[in-house]
């Protein structure tokens, strides 16, 4: 297995889903058989990959980064291919590759309109390479192609496949379609983060020359994290250069007051988009954090923690809020997106050994049940024609079966004790009870109490939802409509989501036992324990 | 007689063509101007040499370029001033205005 | 305070395999809840079989260890990691020792006995698998709760128990009001929930373990590290417990939650859910008994309140399951304040007693709507005839409810009164008494509107059936001996029970009877009998005979006796029963309610201004001006293209000039 | 003795000129002049790689005014391909529409002559030659649609500027002659250094910019861009947007690293001035325009405002900067070449399909012809530098150069940029969201048009630009192993 332990593995992972894509362009357009099979062989494979890393992946050394390699790429400027793992980015990338399988399956027969499988197959495929590669890219320009990379696909996904209804565009006269609106706000949106990122990651290659005893300059993120963790980095310079990479993250995440893209582009994706972005694309922002800022500026970190904090936790409470108000179901979980990140965030923010753990298991929970929440938005949509609340109720009569589903899912999404959702939330609240040495308590603590009240917001616009669409009688105008209960391909989908969801909220340490080991390295390194 | 006089009215001329071509309506006085630029230029590069006494005589040759040059440009400003004229029976300028934004 | 009491010696087994496999009886009743869920539809009850025989197992083994905790006593624990962040372990396990051992036995005997006849009650409803499933969840989260040797696992099981009961009470949600009292119920528990989990995280935060055992060992040492926060998380954790017990001001979720079927209500009364708040504060208490003892006097406050309020309340109520659930929050009150005067013994010994009498309180409660097909006393009239054992059962509940003696709710009551007279706080103690009074008088007002007088009801009336008569006989006689564990002088087993765990704390427990304390108390109820036997026994004969009640003092004097009755009434009852009644219900469905309410309103108001203006409007505003702004710069930019060549020419010279001044602002 | 292999390029295009033009007297078949057109460029790449792979080092004639290094070969060798794929775009295109096919590639092929003169060209008169026998013909070209006013007006537009930019370059040169007795560069250079306070000198170096900027349509050198553009034929079009543009860059980056290396501190400012100024007003126009030609030509003035972003931190930087500077324009004029080429073969074919060449024309266009969506999604947002497609690496580079000087004006630039960056994706995205997302219009041609196949040559055009765009987004090192080698311009390694 040395081949596979010395970057094949993770290289396929990466590069199996574009290279099906590929595949699929090549095929046949009226053989859809074809393509389903090569859907699912290329999301298959990354899966069963990762099942094989998971078997390997050695715990004892969580920190140290596993199954890598580090190739030549772009010679002159010195970025290299250099991949890997640690316990932070392995959670992230067996959920990537999962739900990736699972959006391949349920595709097989939510074909959106207008109907085109090859193209809609082969963009979840791109999805599925952007999505890998961000997570296991030890590089900076590696890091910065996966990442936009995402943006094609999901621009596409929506622009074509989403939300045909008009829509005002607000300050403007003009009516547009909800997914040209969408798809160009999410794309613009995403770039201007992300051009600031770029500089900065130009930054912090000039600088690295200046500290490299071979004056050779790097992007290699493990090499800057060294120096980082030096306090080399220092003064107006990593300010700046901060902040240029929290522009580039906070839009992705996205953090208040960022983050208007998320309602507009969540609501007009098609089903499956809006699993992706919400399981795995806002990860990329959290993860970024995670990956780069903190460990690379500590000190810039510790400045901007408290109003990275008092952010989070305005968008926990607004995300709330705005939940409250609405009346559309696929708005409102994408709302629920803002806050729940929000969690994330504000672990983050703590610098701690618990919130940035919270961090992590927030995101691989907020994944789990957004998307299955999103899956099962999304096929009720595709029954009722209708995400409006006050014409849903009663579901729970209609489809027993899809309403327990979404009872389940948004339950966990309230983040009850014993499933998933639970241990992001508490422990970041934990995390900001006590943050890092010299963070401000008093911000920390207030922000604890507003994300604890929070959670009874959660609470409060979940159930809301629940009852306006699952609960009462149902309208009469269904009597006439054929409603179909969750089928095969739908319950092949979410099964693993739920299980996953309960495994990961009795057992927590499914995730806590890769991260742990790899966040105690970081905070000890960057912050000093 | 000493090198400024030279540029002065070599400048003096590139100023006229200038004018000249920013102001004449009828395309084949434009391109009057034009050489009336381009043989200022051709009276500088003559009063440096002149001035210089360079080994390799660059002012003349480059001057010989030039004039050159600006004969075969005249030429085919001729042309396309010609082709114009059959198109729409006129050669001024600031009736050209086909395409705006 | 200085507590007149002597420190438990704990001299006590590790329990063996007993205490070993004690976990069996968390998981049992989700493995009951999951056989249910995927096979329940194809079983003759509909999966109650499955819920029926895990409660039994629940019952059999919590009486085994309730057995060697009597015996030999049993002090147990065992945790598993399941995730460790950094110095934070998260674990689960299983406690047995003297507080649990009694808790598990209540579950578990209270949980079997419902069930049963839950399977009579519940025959043919519309959802009677999903409804087994639901029930054995709730009886499931409260064993985590009650087993948990760590906040975070009792975190779990708290809101476990909220949401299973948020389900069981929205059983009926087709109708919206019945799916609302579920939320009701969820959101007062989950507000109560912030402190419980800001305490849960101050305390543990500040020891460096979420574990009972080190906590409580830091304030039994007073270690320095517990002594800042250790008020303001007993605080935090208390009103948590609030939320759960029911106390003033979290009680509004209580009444409502009678939407839900009776066998739900009559567990979460009893046993399972309410309970959990008073479980919290005595498992908790060695902190209270000592470095958090300065806001005791709190506690004892909120019981005090919620007593009275929630007595006075149950006088006007005509739904008899209101009665009984405002009945409810009184007695939780009487528990609290009991616990917050240093009573742990008095608190948790009518918790005991309080289980069987008010878990059997609702189910001839339900019984009888079972029968009468409606929840009014107005319906209802002279069923002592109809349902005997209904009959029977009802009045040993309530005896023990109104704490006659020798039935059990006597022992407890009295002990917690002795409990707050003898610690210093007479003024409760008095209201206790008053309480007491209160109690037996609208008990004794349900008692005649329900089973004296004549039937007013339509449907049919008919005893229950067996499966539903059983568990009812078992349960009147417990209400009769339940107290007998714990007669002061006589034999104080409880009080050894729940003393036996891992910490020494000091435990108030009263020597012998405190006798004028005792007689004041049971003159206090037999009063109270009395008085509403003169307002009610003989209006129950007729309907509108109930109006003389209200009829003014001016009313020829012979015809009415000397008119003592009715001096009474104008000077006593009426008052009582009226004005100030309707006054605490008025402010309770206004005032707290309205709150409660307005919140959500306001919420939702704020919720539209967010939402609405400044997301939609304000922030896109910004980001779509900036692309109307670069558009129209757009034009402006076009316009220098005009076509006209000289133009260009010129424009390209100017340009070169342009240049020349930038070079002289540059250099 | 002259080195004949290293003009052996410049001879054969010459000679394959003269050829088409006889070739076109006798033969019967024009399209043949075509063919020997492209052999001919073709066969000029083979003297190119013998010179490549030669140990033989920098190769220098005429007392080097004329210089055969690493720069001129790449840049040849660029100049070439560019010529080899517009040939392939001309080919239909001139058919269709029946010009005088022989006429057409000699210019082609003289124009094609003189941008390899400039890659070489180390003395004024060079400089000027090369720019003249690159322009000249275009004259003509633009006006090669005799019958069309647009056409004609393009070609006049296009001569009266460019004489005039041809005037201030000589007219500038001349006082540089003056003032510093030399013609060649490196003479120049080692008399440049102090003259730098001369006014008459600073002057002679602003109206050389100021000539060339013309030539790489740089803000506010640009106005004729988009309306000869428009008018000219689209293939011609493609040339002045990639060859010429890339010519005039050519004798830009001779000009300020060579000849005025030391007067950095002149120039570097105006090329500040003038880049910013390209990219935000040219981004700006771009946004309103329909004609997606036009459309074009604002996105290649605000290219050529990115392409000069690296020439300010001359002042800033050593040597190994000026290399990186070099290097990050030659590679974003490589790119940008292919991408902008691939782009309008796309705009040939596309408006053949769609029989309009207006955006809203293009709507719809995924239905009948996804094949072509799919390439107009990989050149726009190539243009807009959207990963993975080459784009991206353009700016990358760009970035990567203007940062190397750590001053508060080249960050400043950096940040206009890449503001700019982000505008562009809206114009650009435009024409996808059209060509994916929009409704198909009343206006498109019948089904035997729509359908019609693209003829080979475009479609070998197409593939190629197509290939690269995507093969260098994935491994820009095949792009800078080029690149790299230009650095020797400035001197450096």
């Amino acid at each position: 297995m040395a081949w596979f332990d010395n970057g094949w593995g993770l290289s396929l992972i990466v590069f199996l889903p574009i290279a099906g894509a590929l595949v699929i362009l090549l095929a046949p357009k009226k053989n859809l058989t074809a393509i389903k099979s090569f859907g699912l062989m290329f999301t298959a494979l990354p899966v069963l990959l990762a099942a094989v890393m998971i078997a390997r992946f050695d715990y004892g050394h969580a920190s140290t980064f596993q199954f890598g390699t580090n190739l030549s790429w772009i010679a002159s400027i010195n970025a290299r291919y250099h991949i890997g793992i640690d316990g932070i980015s392995f959670p992230l990338l067996v959920l990537s590759t999962v739900l990736t399988l699972l959006a391949v399956i349920y595709t097989f027969n939510h074909w959106p309109e207008p109907y085109n499988p090859k193209a809609f197959m082969a963009l979840i495929l791109v999805l599925g390479t952007a999505m890998n590669g961000t997570f296991v890219a030890l590089d900076l320009v590696l890091f910065f192609v996966f990442f936009e990379l995402v943006l094609l696909p999901m621009y596409f996904m929506i622009g074509i496949w989403g939300d045909k209804t008009m829509m005002k565009v607000p300050g403007f006269k003009i009516e547009a379609e909800t997914r040209l609106y969408a798809a160009i706000k999410f794309f613009v949106f995403t770039l201007f983060g992300s051009a600031f990122m770029l500089l900065g990651f130009l930054a912090l290659y000039y600088r690295s020359g200046d500290f490299l005893a071979s004056g050779a300059r790097t992007f290699d993120i493990p090499t800057l994290i060294d120096l980082g963790s030096q306090g080399l980095f220092t003064g107006t310079f990593a300010f700046l250069v901060f902040g240029a990479l929290f522009l580039g993250f906070a839009v992705k995440v996205p953090m208040w007051p960022l983050h208007t893209w998320l309602p507009d582009a969540h609501t007009a994706a098609p089903t499956v988009g809006s699993v992706l972005l919400a399981g795995i694309l806002l990860k990329l922002g959290s993860y970024g954090f995670i990956r780069i800022s903190l460990p690379i500026l500590p000190q810039e970190a510790h400045r901007w923690a408290p109003a990275i904090a008092i952010l989070a936790v305005i968008g926990i409470i607004y995300g709330a809020l705005a939940c409250l108000a609405q009346t559309d179901m696929k708005r409102l979980i994408a709302f629920s997106s803002v806050g729940h990140m929000g969690f994330v965030m504000l672990g983050i923010s703590t610098l701690t050994v618990v919130g940035i753990n919270a961090a992590v298991i927030g995101m691989v929970a907020h994944g789990l049940i957004t998307g299955l929440l999103f899956f099962v938005a999304g096929s009720m949509a595709h029954r009722y024609h209708t995400r409006e609340m006050a014409k849903l109720g009663g579901n729970q009569t209609l489809m027993p079966k899809m309403g327990a589903i979404l009872s389940f899912t948004a339950i966990a999404s309230l983040g009850l004790p014993g499933l998933a959702g639970f241990w992001g939330e508490f422990m970041s609240l934990v995390g900001s009870y006590n943050p890092a040495f010299g963070l401000d308590l008093g911000v920390f603590r207030t922000a604890m109490v507003f994300g604890a009240i929070g959670t009874v917001l959660t609470a409060g616009y979940m159930l809301w939802m629940l009852q306006r669409v699952n609960l009462g009688v149902p309208s009469a105008e269904w009597d006439s409509h054929a409603l179909i209960d969750t089928d095969v391909y739908e319950l092949t989908a979410w099964v693993p989501l739920m299980v996953l969801i309960v495994a990961v909220g009795v057992f927590p340490k499914l995730v806590f036992g890769a991260t742990n080991g790899a966040v105690v390295a970081l905070v000890a390194k960057a912050f000093g324990g | 007689m000493s090198l400024v006089q030279f540029l002065v009215l070599g400048a003096f001329m590139f100023s006229l063509g200038v004018y000249g071509l920013l102001v004449r309506r009828n395309a084949v006085m434009v391109l009057l101007a034009i050489e009336l630029m381009l043989n200022a230029v051709n009276l500088n590069l003559i009063a440096f040499e002149a001035a210089l006494r360079t080994t390799f005589a660059g002012g003349q040759i480059f001057a010989i370029f030039a004039i050159t040059v600006a004969a075969a440009e005249v030429g085919i400003g001729l042309a396309i001033v010609l082709l114009i004229f059959r198109n729409r029976r006129s050669v001024n300028v600031d009736e050209l205005d086909v395409m705006r934004w | 305070m200085v507590f007149a009491a002597e420190e438990v010696m704990v001299h006590a087994t590790d329990g063996g395999w007993l205490a070993q496999w004690a976990w069996l009886i968390v998981v049992a009743p989700f493995v009951a809840m999951v056989a249910i869920v995927f096979f329940g539809k194809r079983m003759p009850r509909k999966g109650g079989e499955v819920a029926v025989g895990a409660m039994g197992f629940v019952f059999v083994y919590a009486a085994a260890l309730l057995i060697l905790n009597i015996t030999k006593g049993v002090i147990y624990q065992h945790s598993i990691q399941v995730a460790q962040l950094g110095n934070v372990s998260v674990e689960w396990g299983w406690v047995v020792d003297g507080l649990s051992t009694m808790m598990y036995f209540v579950v578990g005997i209270l949980s079997f006995l419902v069930f049963t006849y839950a399977i009579g009650y519940m025959k043919g409803d519309v959802r009677e698998t999903w409804f087994f499933a639901a029930f054995s969840l709730f009886v499931g989260s409260m064993l985590v709760l009650v087993s948990a040797p760590n906040l975070i696992q009792l975190i779990v099981g708290w809101e476990g128990v909220g949401l299973s009961s948020y389900l069981l009470i929205g059983h009926y949600w087709e109708e919206k009001e019945n799916s609302s009292a579920g939320m009701k119920a969820f959101y007062t528990n989950k507000i109560a929930d912030v402190g419980l989990i800001i305490g849960a995280i101050v305390l543990g935060t500040a020891v460096g373990s979420f574990r009972y055992s080190d906590i409580l060992d830091a304030a039994a040492s007073n270690s320095s590290v517990l002594v800042p926060v250790a008020v303001l998380g007993g605080v935090l954790l208390f009103i948590g417990a609030m939320g759960k017990s029911a106390q003033f001001p979290f009680h509004v979720w209580l009444p409502d939650a009678m939407a839900g079927p009776t066998p739900v209500s009559s567990l979460m009364h009893a046993a399972t859910m309410v309970t959990a708040g008073v479980y919290l504060v005595a498992r908790m208490y060695p902190l209270y008994a000592g470095m958090a003892s300065d806001m005791r006097v709190l506690i004892v406050i909120i019981g005090t309140v919620t007593l009275l309020i929630a007595g006075l309340l149950a006088i006007v109520q005509d739904d008899l399951k209101r009665v009984l659930a405002y009945s409810t929050v009184s007695q939780l009150g009487y528990m609290v304040a009991a616990l917050g005067a240093g009573g742990y013994t008095a608190g948790l010994f009518h918790l005991w007693t309080h289980a069987f009498f008010k878990g059997l309180l609702f189910l001839t409660a339900g019984s009888i709507i079972h029968a009468v097909h409606s929840n009014n006393m107005s319906d209802m009239g002279g069923l002592r005839k109809q349902m005997p054992v209904t009959f029977w059962s009802f009045t040993s509940a309530s005896l023990a409810l109104v704490a006659i003696i020798p039935f059990a709710g006597f022992f407890s009551k009295d002990e917690i009164l002795a409990t707050l007279g003898n610690n210093g706080y007479t003024w409760a103690m008095w209201i206790g008494i008053l309480g007491a009074f209160i109690t037996a008088f609208y008990m004794g007002r349900a008692m005649f509107l329900t089973f004296f007088g004549s039937y007013k009801g339509e449907a049919h009336v008919h005893e229950s059936p067996g499966v539903m008569a059983v568990p009812m006989a078992i349960l009147a006689v417990a209400s009769l001996i339940a107290g007998w564990v714990n007669i002061p002088g006589v034999y104080e087993g409880f009080h050894h029970w729940v003393t036996g765990r891992a910490i020494a704390f000091p435990s108030f427990s009263t020597e012998g009877f405190d006798v004028p304390v005792m007689l004041t108390g049971l003159g206090f109820a037999l009063a109270g009998i009395i008085v509403a036997y003169f307002v009610y026994f003989r209006d129950a004969e007729t309907q509108q005979a109930r109006d003389r009640v209200r009829i003014p003092v001016l009313w020829p004097l012979l015809e009415h006796k000397y008119y003592l009755d009715d001096l009474y009434l104008a000077t006593l009852i009426n008052p009582i029963k009226g004005p100030i009644a309707r006054a605490v219900n008025w402010t309770n469905s206004y005032i707290i309610d309205g709150i409660v309410n307005g919140a959500g309103v306001v919420a939702r108001i704020l919720a539209r201004f967010v939402y609405g203006d400044l997301d939609q409007k304000g922030i896109d505003l910004a980001v779509n001006t900036a692309a109307i702004v670069t558009g129209s710069a757009g034009g402006q930019a076009r316009r220098l293209q005009t076509g006209k060549v000289q133009q260009y020419a010129a424009m390209t010279v100017a340009g070169a000039v342009l240049l020349v001044i930038a070079i002289v602002i540059f250099t | 003795m002259i080195d004949y292999l290293a003009l052996a390029p410049e001879i054969i295009i010459a000679a394959t000129a003269v050829v088409v033009l006889l070739a076109d007297l006798w033969l019967v078949r024009k399209y043949w002049t075509a063919i020997i057109a492209v052999v001919g460029t073709t066969a000029a790449a083979i003297p190119l790689i013998v010179m490549a792979v030669s140990p033989v080092g920098d190769r220098v004639l005429f007392d080097g005014s004329y210089v055969v290094d690493p720069f001129a070969l790449v840049m040849k060798g660029v100049f070439l391909m560019a010529g080899y794929v517009v040939l392939l775009m001309s080919f239909s295109y001139v058919e269709s529409d029946r010009y005088y096919e022989g006429e057409y590639y000699f210019l082609l092929l003289v124009s094609i002559l003189g941008s390899l003169v400039l890659g070489s060209a180390r003395d004024l008169i060079g400089l000027f030659i090369g720019i003249e026998l690159v322009a000249s013909p275009m004259y003509v070209l633009a006006g090669f649609r005799k019958g069309d006013l647009k056409s004609n007006e393009a070609a006049l537009k296009y001569y009266l500027l460019g004489v005039l930019a041809s005037a201030l370059l000589l007219y500038g040169s001349s006082f540089v002659f003056g003032l510093t007795g030399a013609l060649t560069f490196d003479g120049i250079a080692s008399a440049a250094g102090g003259l730098v306070h001369e006014p008459a000198f600073v002057m002679a170096v602003l109206f050389i910019l100021a000539g060339i900027g013309f030539k790489v349509s740089a803000v506010p050198f640009h106005f004729w861009a988009p309306d000869t553009y428009e008018g000219a034929p689209t293939p011609i079009t493609a040339y002045l947007s990639v060859s010429s543009k890339a010519a005039g860059f050519v004798a830009l980056l001779a000009v300020v690293y060579r000849a005025f290396g030391p007067a950095s501190a002149t120039w570097a400012p105006v090329v500040w001035v003038m880049a910013a100024l390209s990219m935000t007003i040219a981004n700006l126009a771009a946004l309103k325009q329909d004609n997606i030609v036009r459309m074009l030509a604002y996105s290649s003035i605000s290219h050529a405002g990115f392409m000069l972003v690296p020439f300010v931190v001359a002042p800033y930087v050593g040597v190994e900067g000026l290399g990186n500077a070099v290097a990050a324009t030659v590679t974003y004029l490589v790119i940008y070449a292919f991408m902008n080429l691939g782009a309008f073969a796309l705009v040939i074919a596309g408006s053949r399909k769609s029989g309009s060449g207006t955006v809203d024309g293009w709507a719809g266009m995924a239905t009948y012809a996804p094949g072509l969506a799919f390439l107009g999604a990989v050149f726009f947002f190539g243009l807009a530098g959207i990963p993975p497609l080459a784009g991206w690496f353009a700016k990358f580079v760009m970035f990567r150069a203007v940062l190397t000087a750590g001053s508060g004006w080249a960050v400043g630039l950096a940040v206009i940029a890449a503001l700019n960056s982000v505008v562009a994706i809206y114009y650009y995205a435009r024409v996808v969201k059209a060509m994916w997302m929009d409704p198909v219009p009343a206006t498109v041609p019948g089904i035997e048009v729509r359908e019609a196949a693209v003829p080979v040559p475009l479609a070998l055009a197409l593939g190629i630009t197509a290939a690269i765009v995507l093969v260098v987004g994935a491994v820009p090192g095949l792009v800078t192993f080029f690149s790299d080698a230009t650095k020797v311009l400035a001197g450096g390694g």
